[in-house]
């Protein structure tokens, strides 16, 4: 392998950042997108280069694909813990790398059309270089903390983005509320990796995930509260990985991250950042599967169907097509922690593993799309909203096409990529619990519903007047938005399971007839339904809501998640707690400090009368002076 | 002149040569001159320490020692190991980036100066004591220009910030005095003469009793001026009301006296009254971290939140030196030099600000991105690398922290690393809270009128802190290498 | 019939010296010290010290028992009650002179006192050689000591008694 | 010597004398009481001083002499406070301790 191209990935993005950075106000707009754009070719090429070495030239040692590791001493802990930087290749990351290239390219080319007339188009660029450096960071990462470490940079480059916008108030608190709320995550994240360190005496992937090493033998080091402390550590490191992925109830700040730039969302919101969860728990998944036989998965595999399940409901009835799609994410990446959590670790029984990674892939192609295509759309309505739109197929019929290939996709209609792998993960989870194959099932049909229910409403519906004639986009948004139509049409029948498999070793993925044919089934009851209530205007879809009523209220305030945390962040942290340590420091420490301070100061006031220059009262001292002095004189002698 | 005195000897020629300053201009000149003359010393001694260490085990580099009182055998004796040579290029550099700051000290530039600089010498000597009275000495030295500064140059209440500020640190050297003097007077238990030299008194066994006496009041005696929680109630008054570079030279680097003291006095030489009472003191630490940082959420002048978040940071420091292990060390000594760069950073940027608004209320700014971008986007790294952010000095040192923390043996202990790494997400709030108030959203009235862009000695300042912070955040490698090897020999004595 | 005596002197003593620190009426003050005085002659009387007992009479009881009664008619109606200071400040006052004698007197009575023989009478002539006596044991230089102390002291009681009058004739001369 | 009446008795009396001259010139807020006191005071020291004389060392006169020193020295002492007194209260009208301290300004 060459590893200086590997090193070379991350390394260009992180050059543009700090040219575009360091000398925003210098470059124009015209350098600064061919600079981005280009060093991301650059990487794109290198990282596809990657995989054909890794995948192709290199192919399988013995039986499985290798793991490769070169890193440097980043910082020493202890005679055992140290931070290493460095890359590791394997299957997983290896796909990661061009999952992140190509959207990452995509979204820069797009972005010079989005972006233009933008004040701060350089910087804009910048920070998406320094996005795609810190990705790349993160899924090459070759310990624990190396990932942690990008982990947050790819947490500060959103909370830069979503904030672009920076004197938007609902902007700034958005990407605050992303900050903390994924900040909070990583709090379980770092406590997880403290954990894990400790008892197991090693941060390295290779050592934690080796299935005959001493960790996985021997998981059980301590318990705590009848649990191994390694499972309290995958836990408090699903966590992390839950607030990135926005798993439920950490989901609250990819809604309102949606502020941020539509381009943004594509990228970091859609494929790329809010799968660094998923992607944490597969590059873990050895552990995940072994210590104490997967009980930590178990959590994943619910969280991740509860999280889908919800958000599909919730999606249904959004008004907001970027919010709507930013629901969607969330409920895919349910699916994706779903089929990991059912996943076993050998051959064919590595289905769920194989399958999340697959949908995890076509996601990231027909999810930026979506976003991509929503982008376009806003870019020519200037409103986020579903009731301006209307009929736009008939102005902008590059966005349409391409956004009905998304929308296939992503119900899961052959042979559209996310077909293949949205069947692939319902037989795995099929194979494992009946229950959360219900739950699937029934998310996929939503899944069919709420895109074909915005589609139809941008689309067809109603007749919009318009004060400006939409128009297509300008070539370079409409290019990004073919190439990924393409690949979202395509990417499916990459042989996956060829590729990536907990064990390496790869094994045979068939379709499952009946399967597939009930999901398609399911797919398409939805898209029928959204084309009942949709297509044309009419009263049906109100009047349906109507009857929901309570229902339909809750699902639209996002089941008062938002009010819980609001109730819960402001009236008990930031008025109780935080005003209760200011006022008690102000009151009570500072009150005693002055309290000191200010009985000294009576004190001297009351004795200031002792030197009064009545000779009385020196007589007074002199005498109970005395007194005392031969007491004790006396006390001393006699004893 | 041997190359440590010389810390001693230069600022106290820039006073006297302040002393026939006539005018601002000149004394900023002098002082300036007199100021990088340090900052070279410091980079000098740093190469000349790494080529010393290379040849030479001894535990302190470059020693010097005169009898001084011959009497109570009180020595003028210092050395350097690796923990002073980077706090003394701490020391070097805020003190120029202060210089630079108060480039346009208009009221009584000279006397401005003058005091600051005492300030420095007393800091500097502080550093490279070797002998617990000369230490005692330079402390006080470095306290008292303090009350000078603030009551004389500060704003709003600063007659009962300085005294406040004066009286707590004086107490506390009163408690710290009877803790040097108990040491003093046990250091003979070896059969030896009574000394003040550390490296002496650590040869010898303090008998376990007298540890447990001294060892607290000698805690205290450094850690109030560190602000351990409760008596860290002089430092948001004290950091409100002083100007611009004495804040930036107070939290950045006289608060640093507390943890260094503590490190090499308290624990080094009482390492049973460590173990003793490493518990009690460890709770105190844990809950003024967790408390300095709630606290700061609800402050509205940007000065008490970061004096707030200096409570909470330097908590860390404390807490991080009594885990007792040598990760947690290097963490609380890279913390003591990240949080000196980053606080006296953030000082300085409010003092910038400032001067432009004229107020410090975070609810009466806003959009500030807009009009004064270089000082505003700096306040935004500075956040950030102050809640942590990998690739800035803070998050090294808490990593160091909350790593070496958790690798004591005993569960408590563990559980107390977790509430003190909790306070990572309570920073980012009020951080976050006041980039978002105060740079990010809507302009507001304050922020409207036209303001000066960053002037170049404003710049030059801010650089000056900037990139140490990146610079450890980014290659922590050689300088924690430098610091575990001079806490090796310490750790050894603890343990 | 001495102890008698003796006792009976004691008693006068300290009851009129108690009464005198306490009476509100100050002219009755100084005439229960006068009791007080002269019962201390009486004591020396006792003791054959016969010229200090007369010389306690004469000086004290005589001389500055009048000249107190002068300034106290001068400066006083007879008739005025004095004000007494806050009874705590009494109560604190007796409590540690009570404890000073105490202690005092325990220091007293647990000290033996290696009391000599009878011995003879003191004349007046004794005294007086020994007063003017410069050799070994004599004091000559005390008795000088004194004189003058008497003499500067008579000296400024009238400077200061007559005072402001000289400075207002001064100021009038001017 | 005083037949059948021990030192300590007699040290007994000068002692109460003495203190209760203290306890007086603590108490009283009257500067001609005062006085009064420390007469008080100095004669039981004197008695003091005579007692120990004539009780221990009979040969010698040196208590005897100190007495009348004391003496002297009181009637000066008196002498010079009466004529303060009486000058003071012709400045101020009053002789109370209290009032004697608006001296002090």
């Amino acid at each position: 392998m060459n590893y200086t191209a590997i090193i070379l990935i991350p390394l260009i993005p992180l050059a543009v950042f700090l040219v575009l950075g360091l000398f925003n106000r210098k470059i124009g707009p015209g350098v600064s997108g061919l600079v981005g754009v280009g060093g991301m070719l650059v990487s794109t090429l290198l990282s596809f280069y990657t995989a054909f070495e890794y995948f192709m030239v290199l192919g399988k040692v013995s039986g499985a694909y290798p793991t490769l590791v070169e890193s440097t001493v980043w910082m020493n802990f202890t005679e055992t813990l140290r931070i290493d930087m460095g890359v590791l290749i394997d299957p997983i990351s290896v796909m990661m790398l061009i999952v992140v290239s190509t959207i990452s390219l995509m979204v820069h080319i797009y972005s010079r059309g989005y972006m233009k007339g933008d004040e701060g188009y350089t910087k804009f660029f910048s920070f998406l270089s320094l996005f795609t450096f810190s990705m790349y960071g993160l899924v090459l990462a070759t310990n624990l903390f190396q990932i942690y470490i990008f982990w947050e940079l790819v947490g500060v480059s959103s909370y830069l983005l979503i904030g672009y916008y920076y004197t938007k108030e609902s902007a700034v608190a958005a990407a605050k509320k992303a900050f903390i709320v994924t900040r909070f995550a990583d709090l379980g994240f770092l406590i997880g990796i403290l954990l894990i360190g400790y008892y197991t005496g090693t941060y390295d992937f290779e050592t934690l995930n080796n299935p005959e090493g001493a960790t996985l033998t021997h998981w059980a080091p301590a318990s705590f509260m009848g649990l191994s402390v390694l499972t309290w550590g995958l836990i408090l490191i699903f966590i992390g990985g839950a607030g990135k992925s926005a798993m439920f109830p950490l989901h609250i700040w990819l809604p309102d991250a949606m502020e941020g730039p539509t381009p943004v969302s594509a990228l970091i919101h859609a494929a790329t950042m809010v799968v660094a969860g998923v992607f944490l728990v597969a590059r873990l998944f050895p552990m995940y599967f072994f210590v104490e036989e997967g009980f930590a998965l178990q959590i994943v595999a619910f969280v991740g169907a509860f999280s889908a399940l919800f958000a599909a409901v919730i999606a249904l009835t959004q008004t907001d097509i970027k919010r709507v799609l930013a629901y969607s994410t969330m409920s895919q990446l349910g699916y994706m922690m779903l089929a990991l959590g059912v996943s076993g670790y050998e051959g064919s029984q590595g289905l769920g593993y194989m399958s999340s990674m697959f949908h995890l892939f076509t996601h990231a192609m027909f999810k930026a799309l979506l976003f991509l295509c929503a982008g376009s759309v806003i870019h020519a309505v200037h409103s986020n909203y579903l009731k301006d739109m209307g009929q736009l197929r008939k102005y902008m019929p590059i966005t349409h096409l391409s956004f009905l290939v998304a929308a296939l996709a992503i119900a899961g209609i052959p042979p559209f990529a996310g077909f293949w792998s949205k069947d692939e993960i319902l037989v795995a989870v099929y194979q494992q619990n009946t229950f959360l194959y219900v739950v699937g099932i029934f998310v996929a049909g939503l899944t069919a519903l709420y895109i074909f229910r915005i589609y139809f409403g941008i689309f067809w519906g109603k007749d919009n007047t318009y004060e400006h004639r939409p128009a297509e986009s300008p070539a370079s948004m409409t290019v990004p938005l073919i190439v990924l139509a393409v690949l979202s049409a395509t990417v499916g029948f990459i042989p996956f399971s060829e590729f990536i498999s907990p064990d390496r070793a790869g094994f045979d993925a068939h379709i499952d007839i009946p399967m597939a044919i009930t999901a398609v089934a399911v797919a398409l009851i939805g898209i029928g339904i959204a084309w009942m209530l949709y297509k044309k205007e009419s009263g049906l879809a109100t009047r349906l809501t109507d009857r929901l009523g309570v229902l339909y209220t809750w699902a639209h305030r996002k089941f008062y998640m938002d009010e819980v945390y609001l109730f819960v962040t402001k009236n008990i942290l930031f008025k109780g707690i935080a005003a209760g340590a200011a006022w008690a420091d102000r009151k009570i420490v500072d009150g005693t400090m002055n309290l000191i301070g200010n009985s000294t100061v009576l004190f001297s006031k009351k004795i200031k009368g002792m030197q009064s220059g009545r000779v009385q009262d020196y007589a007074m001292a002199f005498v109970s002076g005395t007194v005392i002095l031969a007491l004790l004189f006396i006390y001393l002698w006699t004893s | 002149m041997d190359i440590l005195s010389l810390f001693i000897v230069v600022p106290l020629l820039t006073v006297l040569v302040l002393l026939t300053a006539r005018s601002l201009k000149q004394a900023r000149m002098i002082a300036l001159i007199g100021t990088l003359v340090q900052v070279a010393m410091s980079v000098n001694l740093l190469f000349a320490y790494l080529r010393e260490r290379a040849v030479s085990d001894e535990l302190m580099l470059f020693t010097r020692d005169l009898v001084w009182f011959r009497d109570f055998n009180i020595h003028y004796s210092v050395g350097v190991d690796g923990i002073s040579v980077a706090l003394l290029m701490l020391t070097a550099l805020v003190v120029l980036a202060g210089v630079f700051i108060s480039w346009k000290m208009e009221e009584l530039p000279k006397e401005f100066f003058i005091s600051l600089i005492v300030l420095s010498t007393g800091v500097y000597g502080f550093f490279i004591s070797l002998d617990l009275f000369l230490m005692f000495v330079f402390f006080e030295i470095a306290v008292i220009p303090m009350f000078l500064l603030i009551g004389i140059w500060g704003s709003g209440p600063r007659e009962y910030a300085a005294m406040k500020l004066t009286l707590m640190l004086m107490g506390a050297s009163a408690v710290l005095l009877v803790g040097i003097l108990g040491i003093y007077f046990n250091s003979g238990a070896g059969g030896g003469p009574l000394t003040f030299n550390i490296l002496e008194i650590a040869e010898v066994q303090i008998p376990v009793e007298a540890q447990k006496l001294f060892f607290p009041l000698t805690f205290i005696g450094f850690a109030v001026i560190g602000a351990l929680f409760p008596f860290h109630t002089w430092s948001p008054d004290g950091h409100a009301s002083a100007p611009t570079a004495v804040s930036m030279l107070h939290a950045g680097v006289l608060m640093k006296l507390g943890g260094y003291g503590v490190f090499r006095v308290a624990m080094y030489l009482m390492p049973e009254g460590t173990l003793h009472w490493s518990w009690f003191f460890i709770v105190l630490a844990t809950f003024g971290v967790i408390y300095g940082a709630f606290a700061a959420i609800r402050q509205t002048d940007l000065k008490y939140i970061n004096a707030y978040s200096s409570v909470s940071h330097l908590g860390l420091v404390l807490f991080a030196l009594l885990m007792l292990n040598k990760t947690a060390w290097n963490g609380a000594i890279i913390q003591s030099l990240s949080h000196g760069f980053m606080t006296a950073l953030f000082f300085a940027l409010i003092g910038m600000i400032y001067e432009r608004t004229h107020t410090r209320d975070v609810t009466k700014l806003g959009g500030l991105l807009k009009v004064i971008p270089f000082i505003s986007a700096t306040y935004v790294i500075a956040g950030l690398a102050s809640l942590g952010l990998p690739g800035f000095s803070g998050f090294v040192a808490e990593m160091n922290i909350f790593v070496g923390a958790f690798q004591h043996p005993e569960i408590p202990y563990r559980i107390a690393s977790i509430f003190a790494v909790s306070a990572i997400v309570v920073t980012a709030v009020y951080i976050l809270r006041v980039v978002g108030m105060m740079l990010m959203g809507p302009l507001k009235e304050n922020s409207i009128t036209p303001m000066e862009k960053a002037t170049w000695y404003e710049k030059t300042g801010i650089l000056l802190m900037l990139l140490p912070i990146i610079g450890i955040g980014v290659a922590p490698l050689w300088l924690s290498e430098m610091i575990l090897e001079s806490i090796q020999p310490f750790i050894q004595g603890v343990l | 019939m001495e102890r008698i005596i003796f006792y009976a002197l004691a008693l006068i003593m300290i009851a009129s010296a108690l009464a005198s620190v306490m009476s509100r009426r100050m002219l009755r003050s100084v005439i229960y010290l006068l009791f007080v005085l002269c019962g201390v002659a009486g004591v020396y009387f006792m003791m054959d010290y016969n010229f200090l007992g007369a010389i306690q009479l004469t000086i004290y009881a005589g001389g500055i028992i009048v000249l107190i009664i002068f300034s106290v008619l001068l400066v006083h109606h007879i008739e005025m009650r004095m004000e007494i200071a806050k009874t705590s400040k009494l109560l604190f006052t007796g409590l540690a002179c009570a404890l000073g004698m105490a202690v005092f007197l325990s220091v007293i009575y647990s000290y033996e006192f290696e009391v000599t023989g009878q011995s003879s009478g003191t004349e007046v002539i004794d005294i007086g050689e020994k007063l003017l006596d410069y050799g070994e044991g004599g004091f000559i230089l005390p008795f000088e000591v004194i004189s003058v102390l008497l003499l500067a002291a008579m000296v400024g009681a009238i400077v200061i008694a007559k005072g402001t009058a000289l400075a207002e004739n001064k100021n009038e001369n001017t | 010597m005083i037949e059948g009446i021990s030192i300590y008795e007699l040290l007994t009396v000068s002692t109460i004398l003495f203190f209760i001259g203290v306890y007086g010139f603590i108490t009283r807020k009257n500067l001609i009481s005062v006085l009064i006191s420390v007469e008080l005071i100095l004669n039981g020291a004197a008695v003091n001083f005579v007692v120990i004389n004539k009780y221990l060392y009979p040969e010698v006169l040196q208590g005897m002499i100190f007495s009348i020193f004391i003496i002297a020295v009181a009637a000066a002492e008196t002498a010079l406070a009466i004529s303060i007194i009486i000058n003071l209260y012709r400045k101020i009208s009053s002789v109370e301790v209290k009032e004697v301290e608006t001296m002090k300004n």
